[in-house]
């Protein structure tokens, strides 16, 4: 009976056929399932296609320069084109860094609101209010932000830059406080809330009852209970959740066309009425655009769909390497 | 609802029957062995000494199958107390067919002779129907948990007793005529009934505790 | 035992009158100090109140607590009252954009507005003229289209991760999550670029539709997921060791087990691209008469009639967006309390 | 078997009893027994288990009788629920494992090539940890749905479910409302439908992977009673982790036990030898409860 | 307490043998009687429990003696979780639950207006169904956990946590890896680090929502181990539904049930009472097994 | 490791040491009877007499014990066997008292005269330390698992049943001086005595069976 005195046979094979049936749907499933990696494949590719020429041309330039302008003839020929990013790409950045900085602090503790403090009827208000708010369409956003939000924001932006100018982002030269990168942060700030609170609180409220329950009854009080199980628990998709929102953030585009004044120069000031968004550029210049400028548009919509791509690599890098080690 | 254990209540209930059929065979084997004492008939001595092995091996095999309900059941409570007790009126029983094999032995070992002279023969004769009586009484206490029969069990007893008591007064008397080899087997032939009745009355008590949780 | 006892259900842990007295105390300092505090600074308006208010009352709570139960008991009032304002300050602008549209949307909408379009009418038009069926239309025939296309990719995608389990899982698993973050423009571009400038050369609705379909897909795959993922692992084993295949045990127990999930998933797609305006602003041409035809000429849609009101300026034109908003909005509430009701129907069984 | 040495001695004569089982009639009568005894019934041969390289189960050779309820036992970890899906091939779902040795069906290896996996998992029947009924389906089909997925035909179908829920000791319970989910059942009542589920295709083997670890002890009793009353019918073999309910249900006890090693079987016998004289130490030791 | 009348009769004189039980000297000595015996330990006096308008604990009036192991038994559903946790004050995390009578620890109501509850859970720690250490801390963090959690200054934190890790039997076992995560340990261990933790605040009462239910069979009794080993310091309540686990670790046992109402305590007894001759018979009935 | 059920192993060692005492005082009570019946000594056989009652009641709580370990601990395999033969054990060393109590009644009974003619006084010396030697074996039997010793307890009840032996040669001798009541009350110690070793053999083989699994 011992192990020893065993000669370990080899595995068999597992030979039997599995049934025409289940070849099929396997067959099937897959295909679907990879239609998604050609899809994002085909994006990158045609993208790529059309905006090849402007890219050749511009070279690294596209993204280091930030004049966008081009001179054709009167037959409609082009006859000098720059096409640069750079202002664009740190608008997109700058707002999108304002609205994660915002809206992360305010969604995290919203979220804990809701999974540990708030009374089991506000939780459903909220909740619902919540999930509500990210299925409003972005439009909405911008035409709210741009009729209700502006000057309310611009008289805040107003004392910051006075009692705060000191600080480098708060300083500004011209006094022009309308349609700022900082508007465009709050209202980006606004759109993610919804996102990173819903993350976060499904985050949290998988927080292990057990683990609550074993906090408690070692005597913490509901902030020591927090600390030592939930935030350890949601540290990652909190992180997680947040690059998803800023996913977001740089891509948006109707609601920070509308807010933001888009100015192809490179601004860092966040009070400044100047400022810059991928997206916003390409609606801004789609309407009137030539064949030639559609390409350079094409090149602009690959640059952010690879900021993107990046961004939401990072984000599932984080939640599964941190994922680990915090739960 | 119904289902709930119910094997092992079948099992419970197997344990009672078995002892019932061991309390038989010890009431066939008392009144063979006091028919051969006797009338000195030695086959059927011969034939209750034959029959305690068989009742031996009964015990033995009931006794570990109630252990394996023990160990494969683990009753607790009225349960346990049931098999416990089971276990302990089974040697009870064993014991009552030593009795009975003793008595046989006696028998056999006085023959041709009878080891009863004639004027005690109706002194055993009662002791002899008595333990009869008394074991099928005890039987059907088993079987019925019949807690008024159990009490009357003790009274069959007494009368035993009684009667042992006088064979005691017969040999004792200085009168007596048959010597002290014979006074010697009566003296052991009394004193298994007495036992076997005994035994008996043990059995009775703890159905009767098991029962009402009161000693009789 | 107990029938004889009648006992008053109390909640001891409630707090006393004593506490009671002592929170209602320090919430009117902390009124007071805000109000002092606003009139002695530059700032103004409700949100100064707002926020000085909320600073001194954390403040003062965590004092109080640290002088009676010590220094844990303080912090932990200090959290109560941020993780308070962190809720309110989220409530606010929603409740503000729910109450700003509903107050501009309402005086636009008529009757006329479900039964006209804007074939003969132009956004700066006084309000009774010309309507929004075009864009409703269109905006239903938008989604529908998508769903045809993205339904069956989502919801295979998501059997692939789930029940095949195989080589690609991961890699298709990040796609669909990096899918996720597509800003809309550049699926309207890509559409564009891959076949309205190659094959139709015009715009219709089906180019829309198709962009759409490229943001519903990872909506519908992701949430599908999760949605399998969680039917047990155990039920999916029974079905096999009953003698099914996989192809049967999928189809008669894990996606019926799954079906209202599945239902979720789908309108959270829909409710997902429902106001979507980018990619429609592109790709669709945005036409303003009722086209029941997606694959020829120019389609409206309710984003891009708010768009093109909103563009115009004129107070009619913003009237306009404002009742198209509303509309809009509405439509998206109605899926979204629909796939809640389904939701929670599901999470009651 | 008997724990009592001769319990008197008696002057000049000492009768010797032999131990004999015979003579007493048991309650339940000892089976034939469950090595390799019986020719049909199940019976494993050699059967090893592999989790990629990791060798799990080394040389599992045992014969399960029909009609005997057989419990496997022994500690976490030691391939008990490895073995038992190697019997109906549902290890092979787990990618990377692997196993040797064959499990002869009525004298047929279910391994043999060409076989139809899908027929021996409906000859071989399944019971799980956790009750799992289908959600999406109400009592009554639950029960038959075992027909519905292996596509087969029945004539009777009212008659087939009665019978399935009534050997399950589930039919007077629920009769009266066949047409309610199957979620709306307590634990107890939910593994008895699941073991409803798997009679209906009439299975001649019931596996079981512990099926009352997940239920009240209430629950428990009326599944064993259930099994108690099945095994008149059918080969069961069940894993537990409660050395009681072996003790209670099984006819045959095997002792599994890995010592760091792949999982070896270390003893099989009728269940009241394991739980009253096991041969070897190890199983004395784990059933007394001083494995350490 | 005993099973046997007179074993003899006796020709002429029956002696009668009077059934005490000081004469043999215990394993374990009974302790003092849990009936409102001993002024400290633990009492409840007409606890009450609801949740919402839902009724479920009505009256339970026990005294737990200082040093005793008390095993609550009963079948699903009739309130021993419910009852356990109004003692540590966890009952009022559920919405809508409300409680009535009082819980006297040291003679003090753990319900008295302005008592700050935090305190009142490190006298009456708590451990769990399933094992459940901090996940992001490592074993020696999670012993002190209570510490950190309750902002408790130690001077000597080592000697508590060798201690601790002592008396929950866990210490040989751990004492070379303190800095490895909690997760790398076994079930049973995991759950005796868990012990460990609740006992490193130094509570005087321990409550156990079935601490095993969860785990294999040796780990269970290493388990039970532990808890024997702890009742000569601390007063422990156990909640199991393992009968032969009250049965082997408890000084006392509570029977509870449900009819239907709220749940009851229909008996309470010194162990060996209640398994050999319980009082009542719903008591009989489910220590037997026959509870349906 | 060295946790494991403990409790329980000690909770049977306590059972194994009560046996012991248990021996002890079924040893004290024989070596007095003896001495009573020889010496004529109504105090000691008084003495004996109340001793039994203490011995039944140890035996009466000790069997309440095993009882109530195997209904709180559920053993199974060697634990329960050895249970349950704590039990058989027990019941034989009470009945090893009974007859010490029996040996008592007879010297009491016929104070102030001695039960035990002149003649036969070393034939009871013999048997009585005989009786006292094989108890105080039986003790270190159950104490130690002694096997040998076990064995051994076997060949000192040969010693008692050949003492038995010679005493009812002498009662039966038709030379026989002393009457027929001596005689009878002769039997019957001569009787309790060899019960005694009986029972006390038994205990024996059980250990031995418990410690090999086989019959001696
Ligand atoms: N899916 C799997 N992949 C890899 N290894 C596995 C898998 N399932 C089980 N094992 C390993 O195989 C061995 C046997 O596992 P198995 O589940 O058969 O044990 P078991 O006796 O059923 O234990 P338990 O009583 O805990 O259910 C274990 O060492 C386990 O770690
Ligand atoms: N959070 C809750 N909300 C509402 N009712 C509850 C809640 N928890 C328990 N109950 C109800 O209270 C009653 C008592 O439950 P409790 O958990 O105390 O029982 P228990 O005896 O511990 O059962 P188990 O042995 O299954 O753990 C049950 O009827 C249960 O349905
Ligand atoms: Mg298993
Ligand atoms: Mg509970
Ligand atoms: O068997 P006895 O000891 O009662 O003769």
């Amino acid at each position: 009976m011992s192990i020893q005195e065993i000669a370990i046979p080899a595995p068999r094979a597992i030979t039997t056929e599995p049934r025409r049936s289940d070849k099929v749907f396997r067959g099937v499933v897959t295909a679907g399932g990879l239609s998604s990696l050609l899809l994002l494949g085909l994006i990158a590719l045609f993208l790529g296609y059309r905006g090849f020429e402007i890219l050749r041309q511009e070279g690294i330039g596209f993204i280091t320069h930030s004049d966008w302008s081009i001179a054709t003839d009167d037959a409609g020929n082009v006859i000098e084109s720059h096409f640069g990013l750079a202002a664009m790409l740190v608008g997109t950045i700058l707002c999108s860094l304002i609205a994660v900085v915002i809206a992360l602090p305010i969604s995290v503790f919203c979220a804990l609101f809701l999974n540990f403090y708030a009374p089991v009827w506000l939780k459903r208000v909220l909740v619902t209010v919540i999930d509500m708010m990210a299925a409003f369409p972005s439009i909405l956003f911008g035409i709210w932000g741009f009729l209700v939000l502006m000057p309310s924001v611009e008289y805040w932006a107003k004392l910051l830059h006075r009692y705060l100018g000191f600080i480098p982002v708060f300083d500004m030269q011209v006094p022009v406080f309308t349609r700022s990168p900082f508007i465009a942060g709050v209202v980006l700030s606004i759109m993610i809330i919804p996102i990173i609170t819903s993350v976060s609180r499904e985050i949290f409220s998988q927080a292990p009852l057990d683990r609550i329950q074993a906090a408690y009854a070692l005597g913490a009080t509901r902030w020591a209970m927090i600390k030592a199980v939930v935030i350890p628990h949601g540290r990652s998709g909190v992180i997680g959740g947040a690059m998803l929102g800023l996913g977001r953030a740089l891509g948006e585009t109707v609601a920070v066309f509308t807010v933001l004044n888009i100015v192809f120069q490179i601004n860092w000031q966040m009070l400044l009425g100047a400022g810059g968004n991928v997206a916003s550029l390409i609606i801004l210049k789609f309407g009137d655009a030539s064949p030639y400028e559609i390409k350079a548009l094409m090149a602009a919509g690959l640059v952010l769909f690879l900021l993107t791509l990046v961004v939401n690599g990072l984000a599932n890098l984080i939640v599964k390497t941190t994922g680990k080690s915090g739960r | 609802m119904a289902l709930i254990r119910s094997v092992f209540q079948d099992e419970l209930d197997g344990v009672s029957q078995s002892l019932v059929d061991l309390t038989e065979m010890v009431a066939h084997s008392i009144s063979k062995a006091t028919t051969s004492v006797l009338t000195s008939d030695l086959k059927l001595a011969e034939e209750v000494i034959a029959t305690d092995d068989h009742i031996d091996n009964f015990q033995h095999d009931l006794d570990a199958r109630i252990i394996d309900i023990i160990a494969r059941q683990q009753p607790v409570a009225s349960d346990l107390r049931a098999l416990v007790t089971a276990l302990r009126m089974s040697a009870d029983l064993e014991r009552m067919g030593d009795m009975a094999h003793h008595i046989a032995k006696i028998s056999r070992l006085c023959h041709p002779d009878s080891a009863v002279p004639t004027e005690l023969t109706p002194v055993f004769q009662a002791m002899g129907s008595a333990a009869e009586k008394i074991t099928n009484k005890t039987g059907t206490v088993i079987a019925t948990r019949d807690t008024e029969m159990a009490l009357e069990v003790e009274r069959d007893d007494d009368e035993i007793d009684k009667l042992h008591r006088q064979l005691i007064g017969t040999l004792v008397d200085p009168k007596w005529p048959h010597g002290v080899e014979t006074a010697i087997n009566l003296t052991l032939l009394g004193r298994y009934y007495e036992r076997y009745a005994d035994h008996a009355v043990s059995v009775s008590r703890r159905v009767y505790f098991l029962v009402t949780g009161k000693y009789a | 035992m107990s029938s004889a006892v009648t006992a008053v259900p109390t909640k001891p842990w409630k707090p006393s009158h004593q506490e009671r007295a002592s929170d209602i105390a320090i919430f009117l300092i902390a009124m007071a100090t805000s109000y002092g505090l606003v009139s002695a600074t530059p700032m103004k308006g409700k949100l100064a109140y707002f926020g000085c208010f909320f600073l001194a009352y954390a403040f003062l709570t965590s004092v109080f607590k640290a002088r009676q139960r010590g220094s844990a008991a303080a912090k932990d009032a200090l959290v109560n009252s941020l993780v308070a304002i962190g809720a309110i300050v989220t409530v606010i602008p929603a409740a503000s954009i729910l109450a700003t549209v509903v107050k501009k949307g309402l005086p636009g909408i008529s009757f006329g507005l479900f039964t006209h379009d804007m074939a003969l009418a132009t956004p700066t038009d006084p309000l009774n003229n010309g309507g929004l069926l075009h864009a409703i239309t269109g905006t239903l025939i938008l989604v529908a289209i998508a769903l045809i296309f993205s339904v069956p990719i989502g919801i295979l995608t998501a059997l692939y991760l789930t029940e095949i389990k195989g080589r690609f899982t991961n890699p298709i698993r990040f796609l669909v999550q990096a899918m996720s973050g597509v800003p809309s423009i550049v699926a309207g571009l890509f559409i564009l670029s891959a076949i309205l400038y190659p094959i139709t050369k015009a715009y219709s609705g089906l180019m829309g539709s198709l962009a759409l379909t490229i943001l519903m897909i990872p909506t519908i795959a992701r949430t599908s997921e999760e949605v399998l993922n969680l039917i047990p692992n155990e039920l999916r084993e029974a079905g096999t060791a009953l003698g099914g295949t996989q192809w049967r045990t999928v189809a008669m127990i894990v996606l019926p087990a799954a079906k209202s999930g599945l239902v979720t998933a789908i309108i959270l797609g829909v409710a997902r691209i429902a106001g979507e305006t980018a990619p429609i602003l592109l790709l669709t041409g945005g036409g303003d008469r009722v086209n029941p035809n997606a694959f020829n000429g120019p389609m409206g849609s309710l984003p891009y009639y708010i768009w093109k009101s909103f563009n115009a300026g004129s107070p009619e034109a913003i009237t306009r967006a404002w009742a198209g908003l509303l509309v809009l909005v509405g439509l998206v509430l109605i899926l979204f309390t629909l796939a809640r009701f389904l939701g929670s129907r599901k999470a009651a069984k | 078997m008997t724990t009592s040495p001769e319990s008197e001695k008696e002057k000049m004569d000492t009768h010797v009893k032999p131990s004999s089982l015979a003579s007493v009639a048991q309650a339940k009568p000892i089976k034939t027994p469950g090595l390799r005894a019986m020719g049909t019934g199940l019976e494993t041969r050699g059967v090893h288990a592999w989790f990629s390289k990791n060798h799990v189960l080394s040389d599992i050779s045992l014969d399960f009788a029909a009609g005997t309820v057989t419990a496997l036992i022994g500690p976490s970890g030691c391939g008990k629920s490895t073995f038992i899906r190697t019997i109906n091939r549902m290890h092979e779902f787990i990618p990377g494992a692997a196993m040797a040795g064959e499990v002869l069906l009525d004298g047929k290896d279910v391994y043999a090539p060409g076989t139809d996996v899908t027929k021996i998992r409906l000859q071989i029947g399944m019971v799980f940890q956790k009750p799992n009924p289908f959600p999406s389906m109400t009592i009554g089909e639950n029960v038959l749905s075992g027909l519905k997925l292996a596509q087969i035909k029945v004539e009777n179908k009212d008659e087939l479910l009665e019978e399935s829920l009534e050997r399950a000791g589930l039919w007077s319970e629920v009769k009266d409302r066949l047409g309610a989910h199957g979620g709306s059942l307590s634990g107890g009542q939910q593994q008895r439908l699941c073991i409803a589920r798997a009679l209906a295709v009439r299975p001649q083997v019931l596996l079981m992977d512990e099926p009352c670890s997940a239920l009240d002890p209430g629950s428990t009793l009326r599944i064993e009673e259930t099994i108690r009353h099945l095994s008149d019918t059918m080969t069961i073999i069940i894993v537990t982790h409660n050395m009681q309910q072996a003790a209670r249900v099984s006819d045959y006890t095997a002792f599994f036990l890995s010592d760091g090693g792949p999982g070896q079987m270390i003893e099989v016998a009728p269940t009241s030898e394991i739980f009253s004289r096991p041969q070897d130490q190890r199983t004395e030791n784990y059933v007394t409860g001083r494995f350490g």
